[in-house]
């Protein structure tokens, strides 16, 4: 077991170093031109177009600036704003608790109220109420997230007027309600699929049937024996769709003018802001990351096949 | 093939997921027949924001134009991006699965480990970064999402092929003496089409919503071509005001990438009887 | 309790699968009785019904099956009229059963001791502590090595015959009345096989457990069974005491059946002569033909054959065999 | 339909086995290794010794049957045979050829070496591409190989080879689903008489059948054999099957052979212990010969980790002390009987 975690914690590295590769690469390819753009549709005069160039060592081959990053990221300098000369870390750490707090309570209503009815839809295969949550849970995977934003908005804030349409409301609790169930509800069907696909086969298993030769009463089954087997399965697939939800904060961060890291990336990606962007993606890539990390660790205890490898 | 007619017809998704996909390519190809007026040369600011009527079913927006006229032509766009995003994403990915899959050794776990990274980045942030490197426009769009979700379908081919590759029916191709790209274009390849054809059904609404996404947050088409997303980029404001922009365009990404769902999830149950069974 | 002579009582059993193929009668009108301590074999090849019967039994048929009509009589009690509930009291308890599959059929996420003590603390109602020990004891019996060990093993870490035995150990545990076993030693290989076999008859005469052995391997049939039954296409074609069944097999099904199969050291004895044939595929159960379900593959079949279904004759204590001119063959 | 049987060799004379004239397939030494993953860390590097040391010959219009239980490694030395899996050491002669480095070889040498050697498979499901109609499957080997070059030839071919395994030509145009296992099998069989070749590897091809089809089968089998001038090597872990085919048979533990003898010599007088216990432990369809069996105790070793001398000591009921130190070498015990076992000198 101690030998999973090891090799698992340790393939974190190269992972978190490609990761790290294609990002810069792809926001840096072309040198030139962040320097050009930077400021927005703003032409900035030629002379100063080269001072900054200099500045931010824009003149230097991309590798040399690769590096660069590399080492400042060791020392959790992810670089300054092409704009305000600010350090990037600076610019965002007042943004990471709202986007933090948006995902997780969005994770939690998800995980809430999807695994249980895709438990429930399962049990039920073939009722007419396993056909109405699946068809729910579909149409949950199909909406697009800005649009039942304005949907939900226009119900809640615009016609029964009990919520605020936008804005962080200075942490009231009142403002997190519409982004968190904008954000989770597409999270929400995900995991009610997956949920229910996999109760489904593990229901079609023959220690299932073993279970039932061996009298056990259907409440334990599916609480013991199908659950067990269930959570791996569901785990897995939450994990790897974690980054959906991830995602969706620039979307919902958007709409609902929230002040976290995707409405951030999205004006940096518009001011051309390359540094900040990079900030922001590499923020959010690694929360993903270290998710999927606690997933594929949680397997350790549930799955004995791994604690005796 | 009497099953055959009688299992799909049993496929409500399926079939329900089909005519909405029929019904969407029918109006992107009809567009100009069944628009009443052009999506953007026809804006008359003396008819701005009108709510739906009999003239305007779907009602006006701010600068005049006819929403369902805009409405009508956006199906060309969600549904352009669609195909062709899913077609450069599903070329890449079988190109590398079924190498990576076949070969197995150093290229297997060089497609592997760049397939896990491409992974472990979240697709709409990616796809936002390619964007950010491009500009925004729609041939750009094509291309950030082309890129964007390759590693799914690699990921699926390249499982299909190793499960595949140790059938009997392979290792006898080989006894037989025949040829690697025949082994795996003729033997493998019409074998693992089903989940490949799924996931692209499935790519294929996950590529409209990312475009609409990206149009919503004003980096995908620009104005004034009508994308769904686009048009409900500035509904917010109006959303006291006239509530129709908002509804309209939403409803009709909506319809549509819920009928390629469907279509997958039909496509799914259809081909893989180890998941049908259930219903 | 009273000793009852027999055990189990099946009155015409029907059981169907709905497909989207048509209706599969998989189990078409079958009656047979085991009594009690006695070693009962159903030998059949796929398809026909003999492991759907066991699952009839134990009511587990799940849907797309389901139970047409019949009687099953458990001590004279009719479980098709058990509630969900007192038939959970018999399966496991009273009723137990082994599976053919010994890879998939334990959990793969409890550790074995879990397993067995669930049935204890289900049917004996037993602490979890009390029934780790019995558990523990069970292990033992089924001649597992160092028991209060591998009790705490997962069964990814057993061999196939090992967690047979488990299997075997779990079913005896609460000491049923019938245990049926479905082709329990298929899936091992023969020094394996031979192991849980021998097993088998050392449990079955210390628990004097009736035994419901399902099988296509006419040899495990013959080490075994004490009466048999022949399955063919949902449908029993022969029942007879083992000697009279193998000497003088009555139905031409069980007569071909046993001509087919190439014998060890035949060849050597006598030459070799090609084994005999039985022409033709296995009915598919969607499209059974008409009249004798097995006409269109016997080497004795008649133009009358066809016309109307043949029914079981009973001929007393030389069983029963479905075939009206099962004497006019044997000469 | 009556069926010639080609004349049976009641008495086997000493010579069947003899390497007196040069034999169709030569396997000296075979040692098939899987390197395995081991604990992450760990330097070491272990093996799965799937085939430790194998060797047999085969003559033109031999059958060698090859029995053993699972994972003593059977079946990949008949892969090996075929080069569908790379031996790690030894050698393999067909026809004079060393076939060992099948990479190496020219194209068109590879061409010919795979036309000469066929096999058959144990599960007729899996053995046949599902999306190709039977037609094709037969068509295709002698299109890549240049045979029948016209269509018209091809298609008397194919319709020659599906009536000789007891199909129609007229159901060429269906697909493998649509056939029964022991239909399938038959297309399997077919398929590997295609190419004309001189030898077939068939692994397990009776297993997976039901009862009333294996004796079809196996007649059919035998049937071609002399039709067709075939060799056979059979894999099997029914013994019965064997006798019944085989002219020669082997018995293999753990990777190696224990014993080989002519058919009616390893029945009448097997000597390895491993040979008796195997031939106790079947059970017999004849309630009268309820007997006393030689139970084995304890499981097969894992290939991982084989016991040191005679992988079969730990089971062995008549183990010697020697057996524990050193492996026997397979010894001549006259009448093309070798068995590798320290209690027979």
């Amino acid at each position: 077991m101690i030998s999973y975690v090891l090799r698992r914690l340790i393939q974190f590295v190269p992972t978190i170093f490609g990761v790290t590769l294609i990002v810069f690469f792809l926001l840096n390819v072309l040198p030139g031109n962040a320097a050009m753009m930077a400021g927005g549709k703003n032409r900035i005069p030629p002379a100063a177009q080269k001072l900054m160039i200099k500045k931010w060592g824009l003149d230097q081959p991309v590798y040399a600036r690769y590096f660069k990053y590399i080492k400042g990221l060791c020392t959790a300098d992810l670089g300054t704003s092409f704009i305000s000369g600010e350090r990037v870390t600076d610019v965002l750490a007042p943004r990471l608790w709202p986007t933090f707090k948006l995902a997780v309570i969005a994770l939690a209503i998800a995980c809430v109220t999807g695994i249980p009815l895709g438990f429930y839809s399962a049990l039920r295969q073939g009722t007419a109420m396993d056909t109405v949550t699946m068809i729910g849970a579909v149409s949950g995977v199909s909406m697009p997230q800005f649009w039942l934003g304005l949907l939900l908005m226009y119900f809640f804030s615009v016609y029964l007027k009990i919520l605020p349409t936008v804005g962080y409301g200075n942490g009231d609790p009142k403002f997190i309600i519409l982004p968190a169930i904008t954000l989770g509800v597409g999270y929400m069907a995900l995991l009610a699929r997956t949920t229910r696909a996999a109760v489904v086969e593990t229901l079609s298993q023959d220690y299932i049937r073993t279970a039932r030769s061996k009298g056990i009463s259907d409440l334990l089954i599916n609480r013991r024996h199908v659950l067990r087997n269930t959570l791996t399965i569901i785990l897995t697939s939450a994990g790897l769709q974690f980054g959906s939800l991830l995602g969706g904060t620039v979307v919902v961060e958007t709409l609902f003018s929230w002040p976290g890291l995707g409405t951030m990336m999205v004006n940096s990606i518009y001011y051309r802001d390359t540094p900040i962007t990079q900030g922001c993606v590499m923020i959010i890539i690694v929360g993903f990351l270290v998710i999927n990390l606690l997933v594929d660790l949680s397997y350790a205890l549930i799955d004995p096949r791994i604690k005796y490898q | 093939m009497d099953n055959w007619v009688k299992k799909i017809r049993k496929r409500t998704n399926l079939v329900a997921g089909t005519i909405v996909f029929l019904i969407i390519v029918f109006v992107a190809v009809f567009a100009p027949y069944l628009a009443p007026t052009h999506p953007w040369d026809d804006a008359d600011l003396m008819i701005s924001e009108l709510p739906p009527s009999g003239e305007y079913l779907f009602g006006t927006d701010s600068k005049g134009r006819d929403i369902l006229s805009r409405v009508i032509y956006g199906s060309r766009i969600s549904l352009s991006v669609g195909v062709i995003s899913q077609l450069i994403n599903s070329v890449i990915g079988i190109v590398f699965g079924l190498t990576a899959g076949y070969f197995g050794r150093l290229w297997d776990d060089i497609v592997v480990a760049v397939a896990n990274i491409m992974l472990s980045i979240p697709s709409l942030i990616f796809a936002l970064a390619v964007m950010a490197l491009l500009g925004p426009g729609l041939i750009n769009v094509f291309i950030a999402l082309g890129l964007t979700n390759w590693a799914y379908t690699c990921r699926i081919t390249r499982s299909q092929v190793l499960g595949t590759k140790n059938q009997n029916y392979v290792k006898a191709a080989k006894a037989m003496g025949f040829g690697r790209c025949r082994v795996m274009f003729l033997h493998i390849l019409p074998n693992i089409f089903g989940p490949i054809l799924v996931m692209a059904s499935l790519g294929m609404a996950d590529a409209i919503l990312m475009e609409a996404s990206l149009s919503f947050l004003g980096l995908g088409t620009q104005p004034p071509v009508p994308s769904w997303g686009g048009m409900l980029a500035g509904a917010r404001e109006q959303l006291f005001t006239a509530p129709w922009l908002s509804i309209f365009p939403g409803l009709a990404i909506f319809i549509t990438v819920l009928g390629l769902n469907l279509l997958g999830d039909g496509l799914r149950d259809l081909l893989d009887p180890h998941m049908s069974e259930t219903k | 309790m009273q000793p009852a002579k027999t055990v189990l009582n099946i009155d015409s059993l029907f059981t169907e699968f709905n497909t989207i193929d048509g209706t599969a009668r998989a189990v078409n009108d079958v009656t047979f009785d085991v009594k009690r301590g006695e070693i009962l074999g159903i030998v059949g090849e796929s398809g026909s019904g003999k492991s759907v019967t066991a699952l009839s039994i134990m009511r587990l048929i799940r849907p797309p099956g389901s139970i047409r009509r019949g009687r099953i009589e458990f001590f004279g009690r009719d479980l098709m009229g058990l509630s969900g509930d007192e038939m959970k009291d018999v399966r496991g308890n009273r009723i137990s059963m082994i599976f053919q599959e010994p890879m998939t059929s334990l959990h793969p996420l409890f550790t074995i001791g879990l397993q067995i003590s669930e049935m204890y603390i289900k049917h004996m109602g037993l602490s979890k502590k009390e029934a780790w020990e019995h558990a523990i004891e069970m292990l033992e019996k089924v001649q597992i090595p160092s028991p209060e060990k591998r009790v705490k093993d997962y069964p990814h870490q057993m061999s196939g015959g090992m967690r047979q035995r488990v299997m075997i150990a779990m079913a005896l545990s609460c000491n049923p009345e019938l245990l049926i076993a479905d082709e329990p030693t298929t899936a091992l290989d023969v020094t394996i096989q031979a192991q849980v076999i021998d097993l088998m008859w050392q449990l079955e005469k210390e628990y004097s457990t009736a035994i419901m052995m399902i099988t296509h391997d006419l040899g495990v049939i013959a080490e075994i069974a004490q009466r048999v039954i022949v399955m063919y296409a949902g449908e029993i074609v022969e029942e007879a005491e083992v000697n009279q069944l193998f000497e003088q097999p009555k139905h031409p099904y069980t007569r071909a059946l046993l001509e087919a199969i190439p014998k060890l050291g035949r060849r050597t004895r006598m030459g070799r002569k090609p084994l005999q044939e039985i022409k033709g595929i296995v009915p598919g159960l969607y499209n059974l033909p008409a009249g004798c379900n097995f006409y269109p593959r016997c080497p004795e079949a008649r133009p009358d054959c066809r016309l109307s279904d043949i029914s079981l004759i009973d001929l007393g204590i030389r069983g029963r065999v479905r075939c009206p001119y099962y004497q006019g063959a044997k000469a | 339909m009556k069926k010639k049987y080609p004349h049976d060799v009641v008495s086997s004379s000493g010579n069947i086995g003899s390497a007196a004239e040069n034999p169709m397939l030569s396997v000296e030494d075979l040692k098939v290794y899987f390197p395995v993953e081991t604990g992450f860390l760990s330097r070491r590097r272990e093996y799965v010794y799937a085939v430790d040391g194998v060797s047999f010959d085969l003559k033109k219009g031999e059958t060698l049957g090859i029995v053993g239980e699972s994972g003593c490694g059977k079946t990949t030395t008949g892969m090996a045979v075929l080069n569908l899996e790379q031996p790690t050491s030894g050698r393999v002669v067909f026809k004079g050829q060393d076939i060992t480095d099948f990479r190496k070889l020219s194209t068109e040498t590879q061409l010919q070496l795979r036309k000469e050697m066929q096999v058959i498979f144990q599960d007729p499901y899996s053995s046949l591409n599902p999306r190709t109609s039977l037609d094709k499957i037969l068509e295709e080997p002698m299109k890549v190989h240049g045979l029948y070059p016209s269509p018209g030839e091809r298609r008397d071919r194919v319709a020659y080879l599906l009536e000789r395994v007891g199909l129609t030509p007229s159901q060429g145009k269906r697909y493998p689903h649509s056939f029964s296992g022991g239909q399938r099998q038959r297309i399997g069989i077919a398929r590997s008489l295609a190419l004309n070749p001189s030898m077939i590897v068939g692994d397990e091809p009776v297993s997976a059948l039901d009862v009333s089809i294996q004796a079809q089968i196996i007649n059919l089998l035998i049937d071609l054999q002399s039709e067709f001038d075939l060799s056979y090597v059979l894999i099997a872990h029914d013994l019965a099957v064997v006798e019944h085919i085989s002219d020669r048979i082997a018995v293999m533990y753990l990777g190696r052979i224990v014993e080989t003898a002519p058919y009616d010599r390893l029945f009448v007088n097997p000597l390895h212990p491993y040979t008796q216990a195997l031939m106790s432990a079947i059970p017999v369809p004849d309630p009268k010969a309820r007997k006393n069996r030689i139970v084995l105790t304890g499981d097969v070793p894992s290939p991982r980790h084989p016991p040191s001398g005679c992988a079969f000591h730990p089971r062995c009921p008549e183990r010697l002390a020697e057996c524990s130190e050193s492996a026997p070498g397979l010894l001549h015990k006259g009448q093309a009987h070798h068995v590798a076992c320290h209690l027979v000198r």
